[in-house]
């Protein structure tokens, strides 16, 4: 499993056919999470609450059951006792007990929007009535939301059972502070001491939400033998399936999960938050339940990305070279504990420099906002937004160009990364070399405007996945795997396995199969599919052309180490079998042929980005527009150029609009002030101009075609581009997002 | 064989101590050896931790490490 | 659960009639605002009395003396494609076009905007500083009243139990008019500040008519007198696009919210009624020019 | 309330459904007709992701009431194509990699096939404005522009060729 030495022609890597699910996506026939149909399927609603934080004295539902058309009325006492249990599943081990309870509140609420109960009926119309005929007693309790707020001494303390893990000593008092987590070496502060320049600054976040266009939906059955379906779309049905079955207590094989297609995710549709709800509505009705989110419930009670509080000091000697990094970051956590965005945080704050002396503390800190979940790269882009215009600021205090600054500290193959295991052939010299020798760079910035650079990385991911491959007996070849196929990843494994087997691409077809028709998969996620699924896929093709050879080789009657396969063609001397030939013949050379694979890889290699934005500034109004988009990127190799094109675009416009305008705003009774599309201000069409992209490949020896995994870089450094951007065109430096036109203003005004 | 304890888990059960000497014949062992120094680590090994074994990721828990010099434990991170 | 009557009525009496006859009862015109009230349940209608189908409410007519009148139910994008109104109130038209969406446009009515009764309605500082009208119907039969004194306050409007906006009515242009707001993104959003400015040019270009209006700066759209009053008299320049803009300024009283803070929505207030009177000034120079060639 | 009896045009097939009369057309196409192309991300017209032609005009259908629907013409994504012949905008967001998870997509087709129907030959910033009503978290906007602009030459070509 080696790559080329060279870099080598590949027939199908890196060109751009279209997809496999393409025509069913553009004529309106694919089937999302809203669409599944069950027979008799019921409707769901689910009653949330209006309080931020509230005990719930009593639920009382006799009215909703007694109305006509309710099947089925549940409330957090249906849901099993649950203790501390972690699962793996997805990328990061979540603990059911906090799980369940974003499924649905056990005893007391934690956020607005947290659901109180729900309800199944024949119509959605009965359901919604029935939701208003469930009396909730709430004895509500004081609510803080800020980071800052949540530390305070006298601040509410959410949870009586959650200290403060990662303290040398065991704390005595519960704490909002859940987690604090620290990256030290050498001595940094003695280090910025004698740096021949320092920058010291405090920069704040917003929590902002992934933004997936598909709202979560789900139907469930639960049948009176104890066995169930649950068809929803989701990153990784499999965490579905391990989260849903944990949390009911049932087994994992009683769950079967069909994927449907998924209208986005971004990290945020890798947990549960309705199949629970759905499956004891279904058991207790005995019908299968669809439950469906509005957006304002997906605005109010699932994952947003955390909000940010980071004091930072860089120091540099004369010639650039970085000496020491002090750095304390406060992350949102939201309600409960368990949020993951802190360890990346303070693991990548630094992580692609050569920083000897670092002194790196990060804190997760709990308040009456729904729990963090992951979004594309999570925790990187908030700190990375702090050090990139830290790093910005101090190229202009030391008088070097921006590009230059960094090539001068970034990691290289065989140092360290922040893990302390040695990086391997990652591409950053090479990303920084392209954006610096992109017309972009060299090109005059226009009057008025301001230009800003900033670079990012992602450590990208392995972890289990499983594939099989499957001929047909005319030669064409079935491809099964558990990822779901979220932004074109069928055509990267069909082109994978034509490649590999030497045939066309269009005679491979991909499912992505249920939960108890292909092993276990990681979710899809932390930018690992195309690299672990697709090694699963090489691996099954592999072993499909293994058995080619063996059939052609007793055919022959030669030893099958003598034949070779070439370009879809068994080949032992002048003679020769193609595929399909072979697969014609199975019937009577010992059956059908297909092979599977299960991976488990952890040989993934990081990526790294250079993000290069031009922005304009109207002074008297403090609009700020993104006038030119460059994105650079290390991508390993591209196995289809335009979905790997598109990450690096999409990614950027999500960061752009995390820049300028995306904020959840909490008004004082601590509810979500703008929980829908029109106030979220995620970037549309006219927002943005034409982002262009540069891929640099620089291959990963640990896969058979070099991939890396590119998904999550694109949202690092996008931040840090438009803040220096704008820092540029204004002469303000940017520390707080968002950078909306009042704030703008506001700094403009203020440097009158 | 020196294990080095990378954060958190230097500190939530290993007193802050970031380098170990210890010695197993497999990850497995490992881990039910430092669940022995500090009671709760093995429960939360499996969901949490990963290990790379002479700078190498070690995925397979089972790998022998006759000869290993070095092994990092360290905090698996997840994406989006 | 109780889900509202819908009726689609073929003429005004009708309509006013199924609105009388039902205090519960709200007219539907593009429903761009009712529906999305509806779904969220800030308004339970008890009865939907569809305007589209009534003769005579879609669609834009000349008046005679050159003014137009546009039927209440006429969608915001209909208002572009008539290419005698587009040339003679460009900005109302393109205060109508900046609603929402095409797809919003394509249903959304300026008689909507207005009686949606939203301080922020684009289209209503446009036809303040227009000048104007709406005809109204009601059970006592039809009045004619300006446009600003429908809202009445955020959400709230001054017409009677029955009645129901029939039409808007334009005068002739005289001069021109423009209309700028102020939004977070290029599109889609709400207007943290809108000001319209229609202007009536003189003998050697001095400015002898001219009306402010500016909107989501306080509860209701307002009619900024003074500012007109200072651009009158002269040629528009930077002394009295500054006086106009301290007009504006005074005469603001808006809130802080998500939206936008309230020294911000001032302060952009000023800076708008500056860029829109510029805009409207040349293009009456532009009419001005064509009349006399 | 009693249901209504609603007959209208869906993608020139006369369909009857019966529906209380605060549904959508949204959930009338999707519920009733078993027409789920058009999604709903928000119900409240932000998203655009339910986009159909209603009487030549795109409108959102989440903010459509279902009776309105009456004696009209309703064109939705399951029509664009003709049979299995693919629009020419279906066929270049295919070949521009012009989706990535594909939910707004169907709502995008529907509206740029509305704009080219009566622009021919729009600006890049024309195609920007007239699509701001579409949201797409995945693509960044870049290949969507792209390919409704060859779309667009496409269709002038076939246009010319014809002529």
């Amino acid at each position: 499993m080696n790559a080329p030495e060279n870099k080598q022609q590949f027939r199908l890597v890196g060109t751009r056919p279209v997809r496999p699910d393409g025509v069913e996506k553009v004529t309106g026939k694919a089937i999302y999470g809203p669409d599944h149909v069950s027979p008799g399927m019921l409707q769901g609603a689910v009653l949330r609450s209006p309080h931020p934080h509230a005990r719930i004295r009593g639920i009382d539902t006799k009215k909703a059951e007694a109305l006509a058309g309710v099947k089925a009325v549940v409330t957090g006492q249906d849901f099993p006792q649950a203790a501390d249990k972690l699962v793996a599943g997805a990328e990061s081990a979540s603990n059911l007990r906090w799980v369940a309870q974003k499924c649905m509140a056990i005893g007391k609420v934690f956020y607005e929007g947290q659901a109180v109960a729900a309800v199944a009926a024949t119509s959605h119309a009965v359901a919604e009535a029935a939701l208003k005929l469930i009396e909730v007693d709430y004895e509500v309790l004081p609510h803080v939301i800020a980071i800052e707020d949540a530390l305070a001494e006298d601040a509410p303390v959410l949870h009586d059972d959650v200290f403060t893990q990662g303290l040398a000593e065991k704390p005595t008092k519960p704490s909002n502070a859940s987690m604090r987590f620290a990256i030290e070496r050498g001595d940094a502060k003695a280090a910025i001491a004698g740096a021949a320049a320092s920058f010291t600054g405090r920069f704040t976040l917003q929590p902002v939400h992934q933004g997936y266009i598909e709202p979560h939906a789900c139907v469930a059955q639960w049948n009176a033998d104890g066995q169930a379906q649950i068809w929803c779309s989701s990153q990784g049905h499999f965490a579905i399936r391990a989260m849903t079955a944990g949390i009911l207590q049932i087994d994992i094989a009683s769950v079967r999960v069909h994927p449907l297609e998924i209208g986005g995710g971004f990290g945020g549709k890798t947990t549960v938050y309705l199949e629970p709800v759905a499956m004891l509505l279904s058991r207790k009705a005995g019908r299968p339940v669809r439950l469906t989110m509005k957006r304002t419930d997906i605005f109010r009670s699932t994952g947003p990305a955390p909000g940010a509080v980071i004091d930072i000091t860089l120091g540099a000697a004369a010639d650039g070279t970085l000496v020491g990094a002090e750095i304390e970051l406060k992350y949102h956590g939201g309600a409960f504990p368990g949020a993951n965005e802190v360890y990346s945080g303070v693991g990548g704050a630094v992580g692609h420099y050569r920083v000897p002396n670092a002194s790196i503390v990060g804190w997760n800190v709990l308040s009456n906002i729904p729990t963090m979940h992951a979004y594309r790269a999570p925790g990187a882009p908030q700190i990375n937004f702090a050090v990139e215009s830290a790093m910005d600021e101090l190229a202009a205090r030391l008088g070097i160009d921006p590009i230059d600054l960094r090539l001068k500290n970034i990691v290289h193959p065989g140092e360290p990364s922040a893990s302390g295991v040695p990086l391997g052939a990652i591409g950053y010299a090479e990303a920084l070399e392209a954006a610096k020798a992109h017309p972009h760079w060299s090109s005059p910035v226009a009057p008025g405007q301001g230009r800003g650079v900033a670079c990012g990385a992602w450590g990208n991911y392995g972890g289990p996945s499983t594939a099989s491959v499957k001929l047909g007996e005319d030669g064409s070849v079935l491809v099964t795997e558990g990822s779901p196929d979220i932004g074109g990843s069928r055509a990267s494994m069909a082109i994978m396995a034509a490649e590999t087997l030497g045939v066309a691409y269009e005679k491979v077809r991909v499912t992505i199969a249920d939960t108890s028709s292909i092993g276990f998969s990681m979710v899809t996620g932390g930018s690992r599919t195309t690299f672990a699924t697709g090694k699963a896929v090489i691996q099954a093709t592999e072993g499909v052309i293994e058995q080619l050879k063996d059939r052609a080789a007793r055919t022959w009657g030669v030893d099958v180490a003598a034949v070779t396969w070439e370009d879809g063609t068994a080949v032992h001397g002048d003679q020769r079998l193609t595929l399909a030939q072979i697969a014609a013949k199975t019937g009577t050379t010992g059956g059908p042929i297909s092979a599977e694979a299960v991976v488990d890889p952890h040989d993934f290699l990081p990526g790294f980005g250079v993000h290069i934005c031009d922005t304009e500034v109207d002074r008297e109004t403090g609009h700020v527009l993104v006038k030119r988009y460059t994105v650079v990127q290390d991508v390993g190799r591209a196995i289809h150029a335009d979905y790997v094109e598109g990450q690096m675009q999409g990614g950027a416009v999500q960061g752009i609009g995390w820049a300028l305008n995306e904020a959840y705003v909490y008004d004082r009774s601590g509810k979500l002030d703008n929980a829908g599309f029109l106030d979220y201000r995620m970037p549309v069409a006219s927002d943005m101009p034409m982002i262009d992209t540069v891929m640099v490949e620089v291959p990963n020896p640990a896969h058979p075609y070099g991939v890396k995994g590119v998904g999550e870089v694109p949202i690092v450094p996008p931040l840090a581009a438009v803040g220096n951007a704008v820092s540029r065109a204004t002469g303000i430096r940017m520390h707080d997002l968002p950078i909306s036109p009042d704030r703008v203003y506001g700094l403009l005004r203020a440097a009158e | 064989m020196r294990l080095i304890v990378m954060p958190p888990f230097d500190r939530e059960f290993f007193g802050g101590k970031d380098t170990l000497e210890i010695e197993a014949p497999t990850l497995l062992a490992l881990v039910d050896r430092l669940g022995d120094l500090s009671p709760g680590f093995a429960e939360q090994a499996e969901a949490r931790a990963a290990f790379a074994v002479d700078g190498v990721f070690a995925p397979d828990w089972t790998r022998a490490l006759a000869g290993a010099e070095e092994v990092v434990l360290l905090q698996r991170v997840a994406g989006g | 659960m109780s889900s509202p009557a819908y009726h689609a009525p073929e003429t005004i009496e009708q309509a006013v009639a199924l609105l009388a006859g039902d205090a519960g009862a709200r007219p539907l015109a593009g429903g761009t605002d009712l529906i999305v009230q509806m779904r969220s349940g800030r308004n339970a209608p008890s009865a939907i009395v569809d305007l589209k189908r009534i003769a005579g409410l879609s669609g834009i007519r000349a008046l005679p003396g050159g003014g137009f009148a546009i039927g209440a139910a006429t969608p915001c994008t209909a208002l572009k494609d008539d290419a005698a109104l587009a040339a003679a109130w460009p900005g109302v038209v393109e205060a109508a076009n900046l609603i929402g969406s095409v797809q919003v446009r394509n249903r959304a009515t300026m008689a909507g905007n207005l009686c949606n009764a939203s301080p922020a309605a684009d289209s209503v500082p446009a036809l303040v500083a227009a000048g104007a009208t709406c005809l109204v119907a009601g059970p006592n039969g039809q009045r004619e009243v300006p446009v600003e004194a429908i809202p009445a306050g955020p959400g709230k409007t001054s017409l009677a139990p029955g009645e129901v906006l029939v039409e808007i009515r334009l005068p002739a242009q005289l001069g021109a008019d423009a209309y700028l707001r102020s939004i977070p993104r290029s599109e889609m959003d709400i207007a943290v500040v809108g000001a319209g400015v229609s202007l009536v040019l003189g003998a050697g270009g001095v400015c002898t008519a001219a009306r402010v209006a500016i909107g989501a700066v306080a509860p209701t759209v307002v009619l900024v007198e003074a500012a007109g009053a200072a651009l009158i008299g002269g040629k528009l320049d930077d002394a009295a696009l500054e006086a106009a803009a301290d007009a504006v300024r005074a005469a603001c009283r808006p809130i802080d919210d998500k939206r936008g803070t309230a020294e911000y929505r001032t302060a952009m207030a000023g800076v708008l009624v500056k860029r829109t009177a510029k805009i409207a000034l040349e293009r009456a120079h532009k009419n001005q020019g064509r009349s006399q060639a | 309330m009693s249901k209504l009896l609603v007959s209208t045009t869906v993608n020139g097939d006369p369909q009857q459904f019966l529906c209380d009369p605060d549904t959508s057309l949204l959930d009338a196409l999707r519920e009733e007709m078993d027409l789920t192309g058009s999604k709903e991300g928000c119900g409240s017209g932000d998203c655009g992701a339910c986009t159909v032609v209603l009487d030549g005009k795109m409108v959102c259908s989440c903010l459509v009431l279902a009776p309105e629907a009456e004696g009209r013409q309703v064109s939705t994504i399951e029509g664009v194509a003709e049979g299995n012949q693919l629009h020419p905008i279906q066929r270049q967001f295919l070949e521009h990699g012009a989706l990535q998870c594909g939910f707004c997509t169907p709502g995008f087709i529907v509206a740029s096939k509305a704009l080219l129907d009566h622009n021919p030959d729009p600006s890049e910033t024309e195609v920007r404005y007239w699509l701001a009503g579409n949201l797409c978290r995945c693509t960044g906007y870049d290949k969507i522009v792209r390919a409704v602009m060859d779309a667009a030459a496409e269709l002038r070509q076939d246009r010319r060729t014809a002529a």
